[in-house]
């Protein structure tokens, strides 16, 4: 029944028009507004359930392809289509985005309808980049995503949120313009601009490490990676939840996608020249960023640079693969670096998510992010208190939870390359476990820390749903990952076997 | 002595605006100032007229005439139509501003007219002389606007040094043509480029010469450093004379720019893309940094307009046809932009409250979401942000330029622009982020709402559907 | 016999003194405008002395339409300079500066 | 140093002469009186071009016209001379410098090495009865015709700019408008206050 | 039958996942009654199960059990997945499990049934405790058998950290405590830095063996003997040496080997049943059971059995000090577990796995037995535990104090009882072991005993003889405790009596562990002690002639001497040796220093990071700085705007003069 259906460009354009409509329900009424909002997540959500269902899980062929000519004259298509990779991150974003409309349900009082649609629009963008097979498609949606963003954190956000959304704009600006060029270099040796030609086009030495690094600098922003990394922070602390949850969940992802859609495959000789780059800056998110998280002491803070280093572990994963081959002479074990790096994507937009979701049950009543400012809430809300500690579990990569899964596979992965960095990625397994915790026992355990704490309700029946829902899902991933992992096999597979062989 | 009669059709347009506008100005000598209207009414059916006319005209050929002083191609009608069109919004948007302020005469309308015709001869112009002259009866009328607020001081300062500064422009690029025409003993420009292919003795004083042309259509551009006039006249002019000179003389110089570089000085190639490579990467580095400081909207978006004329200088200089179709977009885009952006400063303006601060753009999205959204989709569009319009001109220079293997300009251009990115930024900040000092609604008429919305959505929907507006602009360089 | 160049030098050295008459002159407006004309005079020289030296009237009818030109350039700078003296009772360069930065 | 050389020098000495006193006197009548000399002194020099036309219309129009009008306004607005020349000498050594410069470089380019009596010789002398107005007028009303209505256009301009910048109804000065008495109504003009008694004391 | 077995592995399992979920989730439905119920029943079925799966496989011998449930993921070619190895080690492990777990369950009836009393008025959380608790002891059975029975690593490192999670929870169960919460992170820090060697040692498996099941891994291990791998420049190691290693870290961790011991003795704040279940029967002994399985490895290095058995002795040594100065009841009998996990490590070492594997069970009887007893005896005295308020209560509690006299001798090696078998066993064959180490590790094992046995008599004596220390009030309320508390001691007395003698000759000089256990010839040492063994009995007789005898007795006697009859010797013998009394005062300054240099440090280094690396240079020099740096220049250029209109003219000219220079000039 969906076979014939244009799914992918329902899945895009569906919360975008909603978003629109939800935004003509005027500002003052916001019953209206969240109602429609979350129709629409539904829907978007439901359109997006048949790309799993119809999924071929035994091909590395894009599916669901639509294709229609856009702009001729720089032989632009409106091309959409979904492989192993992309297609669990749409799941996620449309998870996420309902979720987030749940979560802003009462909490936004302030242009609801401006609030919602941000979020609407921001997901079917967010979607369309990992839909689009056209470069400057993609290029569109990423940096259209940028607008809603920019509005949420600034009209919503904390104290300093001029400061971080200004950052977080200009940041991620700047890294994408160069690869707008980049782009635009290879449109001119590829004749269009498909990625898919994009991945066969031959390109020397030199023009691919540059081609590489404009990439890296707007992937490695977003990722974000050391030392590009500080407007995240930033922006998560002064974010409102709902933006936080998204940006951790979906946004971050966004640019180790581009690794796996962009740098590796039309750069393979760059990014084997480069892999040490890569890993290096990856085990540095891991475990430098793993000690800055110790220090910090606002709650989002430190989920943000837990992010960043958890987000080490995906660009770890995704350019282990040469460093394998220069160890052990073939591929063998790239496969599972990948994996795992995707894997390990698709959990952290749960865990991360669900974190600031927490975090955000708590700001909603006591308005602080401060650990300092809480202490012993375990005794006030202990519902919320079971989720905290599973999702803190999960944080630190705790087996039986997703987020177990892809960093097992990461370190599993890059004891083939070197010992020494699966060793220093092994390292999150203390600090994981010591920032988290620390921060749970801190806010969480001990005697009621002040009357704020005192006063606390436990969850609503609102929350327990979405922490619930996180929480199964989180529990599912990192007890049966299989499925996950059974989708995009062949997609890898083949990638790896792509960025096996030189375009020199 | 053999005499032709040349082919008027094409000057059609012409001579219909020309005869219409004279007769407008006969016809407003009898108007009270109750019936002032008609002069309006008269003048956006003259614009509407001379677009019918020019779309009719509209053909793939290209036509000299007038002993080749004048030629209609494609280029010239597709400039002449956006105009057309740029003039019939500005006169739309310049009446309720007009009106507030005791301005609206005739003579607004008159001059914008003459000035109208003043672009489309330099748009068609195939000679020396009548891109000059062209030139001056634009820049006559200008002039004229820019003072026409008579009792601001600012204006007046504005007219003042927009006056000798250009003066002193047409006489430098005068001085440019007079050593071309002494090198190659022609004005036409079909004749100079023949003569230049066939081998000229001396290429420096071509050279020269050029240096001197270019001095002035810089001038006339506002490339930097022939830029500093641009933020003061923005600054200084009453907002609809602002409105005017931002958008369609910008389509007129950009045909100049053409008409002089490409038709006349094709042989100077190697040169003057030299030379604009500097002035653009001058113009887009110094409008970008400078815009950031300002604390002027309309100061601002004359800084805003130095860095996009430094964009639009992208597409020529790389020197092929795809460069210059992407500069013509670019023009075109601009021009759509700037309408908008000053489009919106007339809005938010009442009697006696300019709106020019970029203070007075906070709350907006509380006093009116539309319009805030409105100005948003400008803005981004104008730091280059898909999926709206700028960015797709954005996208079609810095094509041309990486196609001209001048990769490392297109990266400055786009570092600039991120930079650029701030200031635009700053006015969503104030519109979205900041409390509104006053919580009134916005009072305007309902042509104006309806015509800015447009324009704005057509930022948007242009953007999402760039396709028509690029072909268009490939074919026209064909 | 008198050169082409002459004429040239001529017109460069009138076409300096007047840039030079811009920028020196901080005080009176109306030294601008005349400044003006003189560079215009000189752009005339030039394409005088090159219509006659290359025995092409296209100079001359160039030199024509300058001439037009400036004479309506003069008036309307005057006009404006007028404007302005009755807006700001001075026509002093240096208090030009409201717009600025 | 043939007769027409000593012209040419005699005349260009005394046109750079007036050009540098136009950009250096105090005085801004003095200045227009040297343009004048200006002028005439170019007038001159085009004659030896054999333009006969230009020259005279030169001096017709700038002397007769342009130059006078900066003399109206000169005198309309009524300027005190005196401040007008501060800080002269400090700008000069810059400007001059620059100016210099310029100049250099435009010599160099323009003077004998390019345009030179041996790279550009002398034409023939036209003929007695070429008639130089003839010529342009014929080229004015054919192939420039497109140009000459432009011209005209711009003293068109010219003329609405001049009238809409300059023309100003004084508020001082009284006229009747009769449509206005006509159509005014009483309670406009006539307003009944009604006073509150004062109590007397 | 087996076919069927598969099934009840399934059972086994679940049983108390179902419980632990249904009591967790829904605690508050199915209240206290209804929450004990269903964990007891889920570890009821789950023993019960694991008891007929011990009787197929250990009595009826049908070999071992091998069974994939489901895939977990397969990945570049590698299938990893969730299954269950079942062979007499397992159902052994299983049998050990449940029944304590089922015995600990049915005791914390009792030992929870206040515990309203240990939360503040205002903890909702301290509303429902009753029911979470049940739920983590039932989780935690679930996660120990899912580790025990694993037939892959990454199950098995599931299980590990499952139960580490478990840990966590039931130590920092009294949350309010500050000492809990403190506890409780510690004990999960250090067990991740064990985790840590721990995943390494699995990825290195990965590598070279492919595979992380355990028969694959087990069946090519002889092929990778003689690899080696370059760990830097320079340094090759035998591959089989990193991966035991690394795989021992994980098992100094979990089972509180020196220097990742510090979390054990802290753990004791967490309820005494947990206590009991975890940090002395079961999950501790993970790292022991972890090394025996993994026997085939280890076998091929001799290097990481030295490198075992030397941390084993010195943790087996210097923990049993530790014992002699604790005051708290508990503490000194969680030393006492630091030091036999010693003996088990030092047994592994000695390639004596069996021994090992067999002091393990018996251990965990005894051990849960006095740990139990503890608590029944800090239940009769208002949670009070330091031994100086007690004494002489053996009037009052005869129940506890009989079978804590049983677990001490047990605990001894009092011949006769359980840990006389197993312990005589491990010093038996580390006296045969040829290992580089095994004279210190027999040295120390040696002077264990006699210390174990002063520690444990101490405890014995201060606790139930002598003056009764307590106060008035104490006093008059103590009592026996209920029968929940009672039955589970006796139930755990009878196999810390039996257990040793009944067993000794299968496991530790038979061929029970055939199959699951592989020891290499020349490593053979059991066989070497087996020589000498005649039956249970004669190993008493045996053993009354051997040192480890005397040794304890002297311990005992010294004991007695020291706290029953002249109890100022202690006293005396503190000052004399202060500075000996302050090392162990301060457990040697490994809390000192771990907290000065790993959580001290790692904090600095952390602020460091931050406020040096991200906020001055990243952040302020690059990012705002570059932003400072464009907002400057604007302000300069924006002043080249003076408003004068000889400075535009003359910037044209400028440009102008720019132009010529460039293009003109050159």
């Amino acid at each position: 029944m969906f076979a014939d259906l244009p799914l992918l460009s329902l899945v895009i354009w569906t919360p975008i028009l909603g978003g629109l409509l939800v935004l003509a329900t005027g500002s003052d009424r916001g019953v209206e507004a969240r109602v429609l909002a979350l129709v629409v997540a539904i829907v978007t959500f439901g359109l997006s359930i048949p790309l799993y269902t119809g999924f071929d899980n035994f091909t590395h062929q894009m599916q669901f392809v639509e294709l229609h000519p856009w702009i001729e004259t720089f032989r632009i298509n409106y091309h959409l289509g979904v492989d192993g990779i992309s297609m669990p991150l749409i799941l996620l974003t449309s998870f996420s985005t309902m979720l987030v409309v749940v979560a802003g349900w009462e909490v936004i009082k302030f242009k609801p309808a401006q609030y919602m649609a941000a979020f609407l629009i921001m997901e079917g963008l967010m979607i369309g980049v990992f839909a689009a097979l056209d470069a400057m498609l993609f290029y569109v949606f990423w940096e259209a995503m940028l607008i809603p963003m920019f509005i949420v954190i600034g009209m919503w956000g904390g104290p300093r949120r001029i400061y971080a959304t200004l950052k977080f704009f200009l940041y991620t600006f700047l890294g994408s313009v160069f690869m707008l060029i980049a782009l635009i270099y290879l449109y001119r040796q590829a004749g269009s601009f498909a990625i898919q030609d994009f991945h066969i086009v031959r390109i020397g030495l030199n023009a691919q490490i540059l081609i590489f690094l404009a990439f890296l600098l707007a992937f490695a922003v977003k990722v974000p990676m050391w030392p590009v990394h500080t407007w995240l922070p930033d922006a998560h602390v002064e974010a409102p939840t709902g933006g936080s949850v998204i940006l951790a969940a979906i946004m971050l992802k966004l640019g180790a996608y581009g690794f796996l859609r962009f740098s590796l495959p039309i750069t393979p000789d760059a990014s084997s020249q480069l892999d040490w780059l890569m890993i290096l800056l990856s085990l540095i998110a891991v475990a430098y960023i793993g000690f800055v998280a110790l220090a910090q002491q606002d709650m989002k803070k430190l989920i943000a640079y837990s992010s960043i280093s958890h987000m080490g572990f995906v660009t770890l994963g995704f350019f282990i693969a040469y460093a394998i081959f220069d160890q052990t002479g073939s591929y063998h074990g790239a496969a599972m670096g990948i994996e795992g790096g995707m894997v390990q994507m698709i959990s952290h937009g749960f865990i991360s998510g669900a974190m600031f979701l927490c975090v955000g049950v708590l700001y909603d009543r006591v308005h602080s992010r401060d650990i300092s400012a809480y202490g012993g809430v375990a005794n006030r809300m202990p519902v919320f208190a079971g989720f905290m500690v599973l999702f803190a579990m999960a944080n630190a990569g705790l087996p039986g939870t997703s987020g177990f899964v892809g960093e097992f596979m990461v370190i599993l992965s890059a004891f083939k390359a070197n010992f020494w960095y699966a060793l220093i990625a092994a390292t999150t397994l203390i600090l994981g476990a010591a920032y988290t915790l620390w921060m749970v026992k801190r806010v969480m355990f001990g005697q009621v820390a002040n009357d704020n704490v005192a006063k606390l309700q436990d969850l609503s029946g609102r929350e327990v749903i979405i922490l619930g829902t996180l929480a199964v899902a989180v529990l599912l991933f990192g007890l049966w990952p299989a499925p996950l992992l059974d989708v995009m096999r062949p997609t890898v597979e083949n990638l790896v076997q792509h960025i096996a062989v030189s375009k020199l | 002595m053999n005499f032709e009669m040349p082919n008027f059709l094409p000057a059609a347009p012409e001579i219909f605006l020309l005869t219409m506008t004279c007769v407008i100005l006969v016809v407003d000598l009898f108007l009270t100032e109750r019936s002032r209207a008609a002069t309006y009414v008269l003048s956006q059916a003259t614009l509407v007229g001379a677009f019918i006319l020019s779309l009719s005209l509209y053909s793939d050929a290209t036509v000299v005439s007038f002993s080749g002083t004048f030629v209609l191609d494609p280029m010239a009608t597709v400039l002449k139509l956006a105009i057309y069109g740029a003039g019939f919004v500005i006169f739309l948007y310049a009446r309720p501003y007009l009106r507030a302020r005791n301005m609206f005469t005739g003579e607004f309308f008159v001059l914008g007219l003459f000035g109208v015709l003043g672009m489309m001869v330099m748009v068609s112009a195939h000679s020396f002389l009548t891109i000059y002259l062209g030139l001056e009866l634009l820049s006559l009328a200008l002039y004229a606007m820019v003072a026409l607020q008579r009792e601001s001081q600012a204006a007046t300062e504005a007219a003042m040094k927009y006056f000798i500064l250009g003066a002193m422009a047409s006489a430098m690029l005068l001085y440019g043509m007079s050593m071309i025409y002494g090198i190659t003993g022609s004005l036409d420009l079909a004749e100079v480029q023949a003569a230049i292919a066939s081998g000229v003795p001396n290429s420096l004083v071509l050279v020269f010469g050029l240096v001197f042309i270019l001095v002035g259509v810089a001038f006339k551009l506002g490339a930097v450093p022939f830029h500093m006039w641009l933020p003061d006249v923005y600054h200084g002019a009453p907002t609809a004379v602002t409105l005017y000179l931002s958008s369609a003389p910008k389509l007129a110089a950009f045909a100049m720019l053409m008409r002089l570089l490409v038709d006349a000085l094709p042989g100077l190639q190697s040169q003057w893309h030299d030379i604009l490579v500097l002035l653009s990467v001058l113009s887009i580095g110094v409008g970008n940094l400078v815009a950031i400081a300002q604390t002027n909207i309309k100061r601002m978006l004359a800084y805003s307009g130095i860095s996009h004329v430094g964009f639009l200088l992208l597409g020529v200089l790389s020197g092929s046809q795809e460069g210059y179709a992407a500069g013509m977009f670019y023009a075109l885009v601009y021009v759509i932009m700037s309408l908008g952006g000053f489009g919106m400063v007339i809005l938010m303006s009442r009697a006696g409250f300019e709106a020019d601060r970029l203070e007075d753009y906070k709350g907006l999205n509380e006093r009116s979401p539309w319009f805030a959204g409105i100005m948003l989709i400008l803005m981004f569009s104008m730091a280059g942000v898909p999926p709206f319009l700028g960015f797709w001109a954005k996208l079609a220079v810095i094509q041309a330029v990486v196609g001209a293997d001048l990769v490392w300009l297109a990266a400055v251009a786009v570092i600039f622009s991120v930079i650029g990115a701030f200031y635009y930024l700053r006015v969503i900040k104030l519109m979205y982020f900041d409390k509104p000092e006053q919580t009134e609604g916005l009072e305007a008429s309902f042509d104006l709402r309806v015509v800015l919305s447009a324009n704005g959505l057509a930022v948007l929907g242009l953007g999402i559907y760039p396709g028509a507006l690029m072909a268009l602009c490939v074919s026209a360089m064909g | 016999m008198i050169a082409l160049s002459d004429y040239l030098v001529l017109g460069a050295i009138l076409f300096c003194l007047s840039m030079a008459g811009v920028f020196i002159n901080r005080k009176n407006m109306i030294i601008l405008l005349m400044c003006i004309e003189l560079m215009l005079l000189a752009v005339n020289m030039n394409f005088i002395a090159f219509s006659h030296y290359l025995g092409d009237a296209a100079g001359q009818v160039f030199v024509f339409f300058i001439l037009t030109v400036a004479a309506a350039e003069a008036a309307i700078g005057l006009a404006i300079l007028v404007v302005l003296f009755r807006t700001k009772r001075t026509i002093n360069v240096a208090d030009l500066d409201s717009l600025k930065g | 140093m043939s007769f027409e050389q000593i012209l040419f020098y005699a005349f260009a000495a005394i046109l750079v002469a007036s050009a540098g006193m136009v950009i250096t006197v105090r005085n801004p009548v003095h200045a227009a009186l040297f343009l004048v000399l200006a002028f005439f002194t170019s007038a001159a020099l085009w004659m030896l071009l054999e333009a006969e036309f230009l020259a005279i219309t030169l001096v017709l129009v700038y002397v007769g016209a342009v130059a006078v009008l900066f003399l109206f306004v000169v005198m309309m607005l009524d300027i005190n001379v005196t401040p007008l020349r501060e800080g002269f000498a400090r700008y000069l050594p810059v400007g001059g410098i620059v100016a210099l410069l310029t100049f250099g470089v435009m010599a160099s380019v323009v003077g004998a090495k390019n345009f030179g009596v041996d790279v550009v010789p002398a034409p023939e002398r036209l003929p007695a009865d070429h008639n130089n107005t003839r010529m342009l007028g014929e080229q004015l009303y054919t192939t420039y015709v497109f140009a000459f209505e432009i011209a005209a256009v711009i003293l068109l301009v010219a003329i609405v700019a001049a009238i809409a910048l300059t023309l100003r109804r004084r508020p001082e000065t009284k006229y009747q408008d009769v449509a206005k008495q006509v159509a005014v109504r009483r309670a406009d003009r006539l307003q009944v206050v009604k006073l509150q008694a004062e109590e007397r004391k | 039958m087996l076919e069927n077995l598969h099934n009840v592995n399934i059972a086994i399992v679940l049983a108390p996942l179902v419980g632990a979920v249904v009591a967790g989730l829904f605690g508050k439905l199915i209240g206290r009654v209804g929450a004990h119920t269903v964990t007891i029943l889920g570890v009821g079925i789950s023993f019960a199960l694991s008891a007929l799966v011990f009787k197929r496989v250990v009595i009826d011998e049908i070999g071992t059990i091998n069974q994939s449930v489901y895939t977990w993921l397969e990945s570049d070619g590698i299938r990893l997945e969730v299954g269950f190895m079942v062979d007499k080690l397992t159902a052994m492990m299983m049998v050990v499990v449940t029944f304590v777990s089922l015995m600990v369950h049915v005791y914390t009836i009792g030992y929870m049934a206040d515990d309203e009393h240990n939360w503040p008025e205002d903890s909702l959380a301290g509303k429902s405790s009753y029911q979470r608790f049940f739920s983590y002891i039932s989780l935690f059975t679930f996660s120990m058998l899912m580790l025990v029975m694993a037939n892959n690593f990454m199950q098995l490192f599931f299980g590990w950290e499952a139960v580490g999670l478990v840990s966590y929870l039931l130590i920092g169960f009294w949350f309010t405590r500050d000492s809990a919460v403190y506890a409780n992170l510690k004990a999960f820090l250090v067990n991740r830095v064990g985790d840590f060697g721990f995943v390494l040692g699995i990825a290195a498996v990965l590598m070279y063996f492919n595979s992380l099941d355990y028969r694959e891994v087990f069946q090519t291990a002889e092929l990778h003997k003689d690899l080696t791998m370059s760990i830097w420049p320079g340094a090759d190691w035998s591959v089989m040496t990193v991966i035991c290693i690394l795989l021992f870290i994980g098992a100094m961790g979990k089972s509180a080997q020196v220097p990742l011991h510090v979390w054990l003795p802290d753990s004791m704040e967490g309820p005494t049943p947990i206590s009991a279940l975890i940090h002395a029967a079961t999950m501790v002994t993970a790292g022991i059971f972890m090394v025996a399985r993994m026997s085939p490895l280890y076998e091929l290095s001799e290097t990481a059995l030295s490198f075992i058995m030397v941390i084993g002795a010195i943790t087996a040594l210097f923990m049993g000090f530790l014992g002699l100065i604790q005051n708290d009841i508990k503490r000194v009998v969680a030393y006492s577990t630091l030091s036999q996990l010693g003996y088990m490590t030092v047994a592994l070492g000695a390639s004596a796995y069996a021994a090992g594997v067999f002091h393990l069970m018996t251990h965990a009887f005894f051990k849960a037995l006095l740990f139990l007893a503890a608590g029944s005896v800090i239940i009769a005295m208002h949670h009070e535990q330091d031994m100086r308020k007690m004494g002489g209560l053996r009037k009052y509690m005869p129940i506890t104090w009989i079978t804590s006299l049983i677990g001490s001798l047990a605990l001894i090696g009092f011949p006769g009882f359980a840990g006389f078998f197993s312990k005589d066993s491990i010093i038996e064959a580390v006296g045969h072991s040829q290992l580089a180490g095994s004279g210190f590790a027999y040295a120390a094992v040696l002077v264990g005993v006699f210390v174990t046995a002063l520690y444990s008599f101490r405890m014995y004596f201060l606790v139930f003889h002598g003056k009764e220390r307590m106060d008035h009030h104490t006093r008059e309320h103590l009592h026996e405790s209920p029968w929940v508390v009672t039955v589970p001691l006796i139930a755990l007395a009878i196999p810390s009596v039996l257990a040793g003698g009944v067993y000794v000759g299968d496991m530790v000089f038979g061929d029970f562990f055939a199959g699951a256990i592989v020891v290499a010839p020349e490593h053979d040492v059991l066989a070497a002690v087996g020589q000498g063994y005649h039956g249970p009995l004669g190993m008493m007789l045996h053993g009354l002639l051997t040192a480890p005898f005397w040794l304890a007795a002297a311990g005992v006697g010294v004991a007695w001497f020291f706290y029953m009859k002249r109890p100022d010797i202690p006293a005396a013998i503190k000052e004399k040796f202060a500075p000996v009394h302050a090392i162990l005062e301060r457990k040697y300054g490994f809390d000192e220093f771990n907290e000065w240099f790993f959580a001290g440090g790692g904090r600095l280094l952390g602020k460091g990071f931050w406020r040096i690396g991200d906020v001055t240079l990243i952040d302020g020099l690059l990012v705002n700085g570059s932003a400072r740096t464009v907002g400057w220049v604007s302000a300069i250029i924006r002043h080249v705007q003076t408003g004068y209109l000889y400075h535009y003219a003359f910037a044209m000219i400028v440009g102008l003069l720019l132009l010529f220079g460039l293009y003109v000039v050159g």
